[in-house]
């Protein structure tokens, strides 16, 4: 019985803290929120280059052929640097979909281009109502050539700046999923919260690929490329509340009011006991979920979906309350906690929110 | 005990509604923010709303103002909540300078200050707060020194509204350096258009500018040009803050109501689950709480007001009214995101509910426990003054 | 536009705290939860020389004639005292039925009865699944003398002290409220936590009523016994949410720990401005609730819900935090706040609970 | 990272799993409470126990114990917890007395305690708490007078368990009333049986009596009863107090998790509504929750674990757990009461949900923010002495 990390893990989250330390400042998200594109190439070139795309995927595809543990760490070091990248809707959302594919050539495409990090992809699922887990509209037919592809899908995470999409539409009584060259489709940009991760609308008039580009059904999938997308939205959502908390506890210990510094008001002090509280026990969880998937327990589900409400409730909370915490200061454009404020809102409410999941949560435990 | 208005109050209360009706700027929307491109109208209608007889509503009539009872300040703030009429251009001037004005002034400062006030010739702001004083505005260090004739003001202000259309700011400076904290203040009216005041806008999460800082590097302030005594400042300021709340209450809880009221449209016609998201239990618990609250503080206004015209003395129900405010007004924020789904992640497209005025309402929202005593001191005031407890310091 | 007692109504309040401050005190109380019949005699008395149960009944029928504003005045105040006696399940429970009943001689003698404190009358309405607005098993059928009532209820409060019952029970395709004397019924008292106010299983074994005890039938009451109801229990609970903080204020100002009152600690502090802040917002509901419904004012139904649930959170939050405040010795069973605590979590789950009561709010307003 | 039992640590997992089926007695009852009816049973239990090699599990084998590992410790709580085992009587000796005599005692006190201590013939109880002091130990003034050969003890203490049965008590008193608050304290062994001490059962809100009052009236107690120096008691108490959480926060995870197993099951046939209570959204949330809060301090104890045997230094995540415990379990309390609806409000009855279990469950947990550290002393700590706060004082 043993939580601890490798030294090999340790060293990670070393390397990849220094290297954001560096790259991924707040000056660097502010540079990317305000151009046009969103987008850093040579940010991307950086974690591309460092193989961190391809931390879960098998050495034989190219990856690094490490796990989800590995993948955890590297996302919470992600999500303290906000970094400004397409990285989390790569690693976090196209990823597990592609890795639980049917293997065959378009899969190993695929992996092998975002384990390089030449090919960035972006998951392609709901629609204008907004639901995860609900019927579609988008359908594909089959065709002469392979598949035709008709409809909208909406608030697809960094679809402007991706090379394929992974679109998922109804096909006879299930569904599948399809990878179509976004160059394909007709991507408009979405004003989205965090202008470091824009949501876009993508249209598919009648696009048609070839079969070898249906890489999964909807029945072999299952729930689980959500467990894996979960786990990694709730990793990123602990190294949010581990930075506004640093920096929460940094300002109550030099901010003086009433000639003490505000960290010795129990008012402060406790919002900040709770902030670590919530901050810790979204950690274990991550932790504990990312080994589960990496064993295949059978506790992984619930693992994953405990994660991700502990993820929410630390994320939104830590981030709030750092702002409490700092006062008007801390509600100033200038001031990076809104930064760590608009990822925070977009982890809580993309892919679910605390009420989807902790209603998935009650089904696992109530089925038991 | 009766809720309903008197015939004289109902009547009253028609008064202002058509008023409002009539004159109001077409396509006006509620809100604080004066942003450059609406200054023009918010002039306009400031000098429209003196002309009308409503700008100094409570003022004594010698002073230009309508002498009008507390119940019809009342009145007219929720009516002009409903009416969603845009905010008052010299709401510090006529809300805060001018009662201290009318409170300590020479007659020469009554003389030569209130009717621009009322006419929304010169605009005012609020020099208090400062970087590093916060919540404790005995903390300031803005200096003003004697030289000659005049005080020599240097330091920074900072949250002050209005500060880059101002003519003029009620100030406070630390007059005597080394008087215990409290001491040593004094109360000046400065000359926004004086040279060395400098004023920044400052930038919120919102991506708005409500607020600014204001730098005062060697400025002159004639030595008339403070109000009551050298070194008495704290006490005149008390009554400033004293009317900074007036009929602010009211004026929220009703517009809390109304946005409650668009939060309930909105989730009758956004769909959660393939139904209507109003039909789902767990929203329709949180709207549930988020009425009882909001009428909570519309009601225990009514106690407070009534305390207050039957025995002259503020009760304790009324210094709940922000701190209520403050917190249902966050969690309406968050409900109406969640309600949204993803969609509550745009700032504005055809998408987003309402275009994205909930993410706005969101993120300003955040700002409410802050702005206008934090949470934290409104329950250390609730604490000490209301429940008696010994001072937590 | 007037939230101002009269003097009439500031002098009831004067008497009943001065006499239920002899007359009702945790003493007294403590003497009746260990006393057999949970019931004192000579209070009732008391309490019935004071007309007190009389409050809101009209003159014609032996009553005060006052309305449900002096009603909410005298039971906030016989919650602040714990009052040992029937009288909210008189009021509170039973009253608002046999007020809005068909004029006639058996609802005159009922109110005259009530009126005069000779008359307990107690609610038998839940069953054994303990719902409140809900289909009934309990069944009547006209008979050659009257009705003939069959069912079994059961958390009937204080029916074991009862006169008569008021059984609601179905009769054909609506449901209708009959007088049952309590001593054609069996009666077995449970084990209740507030053992000052008892609950009761009530057994109708095919129990006969003449025509005249049939006082009510479902269509014409609909909801509007139970805005009385939710309203009075509200008031109870504000009186007794009231207390607890009077009593942590001032252990507050009086404890110390570390050399200062803990009063002066925002962990406490912050606490009791949270206490009276749902205290005093509750007592502004209650008092609305009660001048609309004595107007008949559109919103009385939601005022009246909306009280409860502003009750319940005041009740419940200040009576478990009054014990945190106290700490070890508020948990002891010779300190009074025990008292305070399992009467707010009786009025609490009694009626229908936060939830309940938060659904009806929003059936209220989702309809306009 | 591995989440799963060694080899090692799977076999003695069932080895304790094996013994605890095998010999815990029949139809026995987790709880801490110590009622007279079940002193018997407890004593017989205890000496079950010991006789099986299993008390003072990680007591060094050279003063009886089995020297085992943290890891074994932990997983012979959960166990422990799993089989529903009546509690320890002999706890404070076992897991407090012991220990700090261990660490501080002298060869005699070793000699003369230790062995009495594990095989439950003599009892213990601990006087820390003081009436007046709280939560504030170094406020304490029971003092110790020095009178020849002895002490003479006067004063009061409170909330102790098991002092109507104990033989002896750990006892902290002033030995100089001059010395500053955390100096001048001495760590004492009093016979309960010496003249002079009472003991009055102190009764809950529960109705039942799990704690005491103490007085000690001229007490004698024999100087050579002391451990350590005098005065020095302050800096051994510590050694007491750092045993008394020990393995807590494992046992109350998946003390924690049964019951909340325990709570599904009652929502499962518990109607509302007409359908079964685990059906209806609302209920279906806060369990949730409370799996998610319950996981969360088995993983955090899991980490602190882990933190203690690569560093030999507790982590912060252990601190964490009886915060998250206390309001987790209060929580839990207040919904089953909810789901039952009025059935909540009986103490015991066929038409109560497990016979009113939960409503003794429910007030006992009022308790659990207080007793073992109230949450606000928790959440100082947690400030103080893991965020490196300062001092709230």
């Amino acid at each position: 019985m043993d939580f601890g990390f490798t030294e090999e893990q340790e060293l990670l989250r070393k390397s990849a803290r220094e290297v954001l330390a560096e790259r991924s400042t707040p000056a660097v998200a502010r540079a990317v929120m305000e151009s046009e594109t969103g987008f850093d190439e040579s940010l991307w070139k950086t974690i591309a280059e460092l193989g961190w795309c391809g931390v879960a995927i098998p050495e034989a595809e190219g990856g690094l052929g490490l796990g989800w543990v590995e993948q955890a760490v590297l996302v919470e070091e992600t999500g303290r640097a906000v970094l400004p990248a397409p990285y989390l809707s790569t690693v976090g959302l196209a990823l597990p979909v592609v890795l639980l594919a049917e293997p065959g050539e378009m899969r190993s495409r695929l992996l092998q281009g975002i384990a390089s990090g030449e090919m960035r992809v972006a998951l392609a699922l709901t629609e204008e109502d907004g639901e995860w887990f609900a019927p579609l509209k988008a359908a594909a037919t089959k065709s002469v050539n392979g598949y035709t592809i008709e409809g909208r899908k909406v608030f697809v995470a960094d679809a402007h700046v991706a090379h394929e999409l992974l679109v998922v539409a109804r096909l006879d009584d299930d569904f599948a999923v399809f990878a179509v060259p976004a160059a394909d489709t007709a991507i408009t940009p979405l004003p989205t919260l965090d202008r470091t991760r824009r949501l876009s609308e993508v249209r598919l008039d009648g696009v048609t690929v070839g079969s070898e580009r249906l890489i999964a059904s909807g029945k072999s999938l299952g729930w689980r490329p959500a467990d894996r997308t979960a786990l990694v939205i709730a990793a990123e959502q602990t190294g949010v509340a581990q930075r506004v908390l640093e920096m929460s506890v940094q300002y109550a210990k030099e901010r003086e009011q009433f000639g003490k510094p505000i960290g010795s008001f129990q008012a402060i002090s406790h919002k900040l006991a709770d902030m670590l509280l919530l901050t810790e026990s979204a950690r274990s969880h991550v932790y504990y979920a990312a080994w589960a998937i990496d064993e295949g327990t059978p506790d992984a589900s619930l693992a994953a979906a405990s994660a991700r409400v502990a993820g929410i409730e630390a994320g939104r909370f830590a981030t709030a309350e750092a702002i409490q915490v700092h006062g008007g200061i801390g509600f100033t454009y200038e001031h990076d906690l809104h930064l760590f404020y608009r990822r925070a809102k977009w982890d809580e409410l993309y892919y679910g929110d605390a009420t989807v999941w902790r209603e998935r949560v009650a089904e696992l435990i109530a089925a038991t | 005990m009766d809720f309903r208005d008197t015939a004289a109050e109902a009547a009253f209360r028609k008064d202002v509604r058509d008023w409002l009706e009539a004159n109001k700027p077409s396509g006006a929307v509620a809100g604080l923010g004066v942003t450059e491109g609406r200054v023009g109208m918010l002039r306009t209608w400031q000098r429209k709303l003196h002309e009308g007889g409503w700008a100094g509503l409570g003022w004594p009539k010698e002073y230009g103002g309508r002498g009008a009872s507390l119940i019809e300040q009342v009145i007219f703030s929720q009516e002009y909540a409903r009416a969603k009429a845009p905010s008052i251009l010299n709401v510090i001037g006529i809300g805060m300078a001018g009662p201290t004005i009318i409170a300590h002034g020479t007659d020469e400062q009554k003389h030569r200050y209130l009717d621009k006030i009322l006419s929304g010739e010169e605009i005012w702001c609020q020099g208090f707060s400062e970087p590093g004083a916060g919540s404790d505005l005995g903390a300031l260090r803005t200096s003003a020194v004697v030289e000659g004739d005049s005080f020599i003001v240097n330091g920074q202000k900072v949250w002050t509204t209005l500060a880059h259309i101002a003519d003029w700011c009620i100030l406070l400076a630390r007059t005597d350096p080394t008087a215990p904290k409290h001491k040593g203040i004094s109360y000046l009216l400065v000359d926004m258009h004086s040279p060395g005041v400098e004023v920044r806008p400052l930038r919120q999460m919102t991506g708005e500018a409500e607020f600014n800082e204001m730098f005062f590097t060697d400025v002159r302030v004639p030595r008339d040009n403070i109000l009551g005594d050298v070194n008495d400042g704290w006490r005149i300021a008390m009554t400033t803050l004293l009317h900074e709340r007036g009929t602010l209450g009211f004026a929220l809880a009703t517009q809390a109501e109304i946005v409650l009221g668009e939060a309930i449209a909105l989730a009758k016609k956004t769909l959660k689950a393939g139904r209507p998201a109003i039909e789902d239990p767990l929203v329709r618990q949180r709207l549930a709480q988020l009425h009882v609250e909001i009428q909570a503080m519309r009601l225990n206004n009514y106690r407070a007001l009534t305390t207050v015209m039957r025995t002259g003395i503020p009760g304790p129900e009324g210094s709940l009214g922000k701190l209520l405010w403050s917190e249902s007004n966050k969690r309406l924020g968050e409900l109406m995101l969640e309600i949204q789904g993803p969609a509550g992640l745009l700032e504005g497209s055809g998408y987003a509910g309402d275009n994205g005025e909930w993410v706005y309402r969101h993120f300003r929202s955040r700002a409410n426990s802050i702005e206008a005593g934090t949470s934290e001191i409104l329950r250390n005031i609730i604490a000490e003054r209301v429940l008696g407890l010994p001072k937590h310091k």
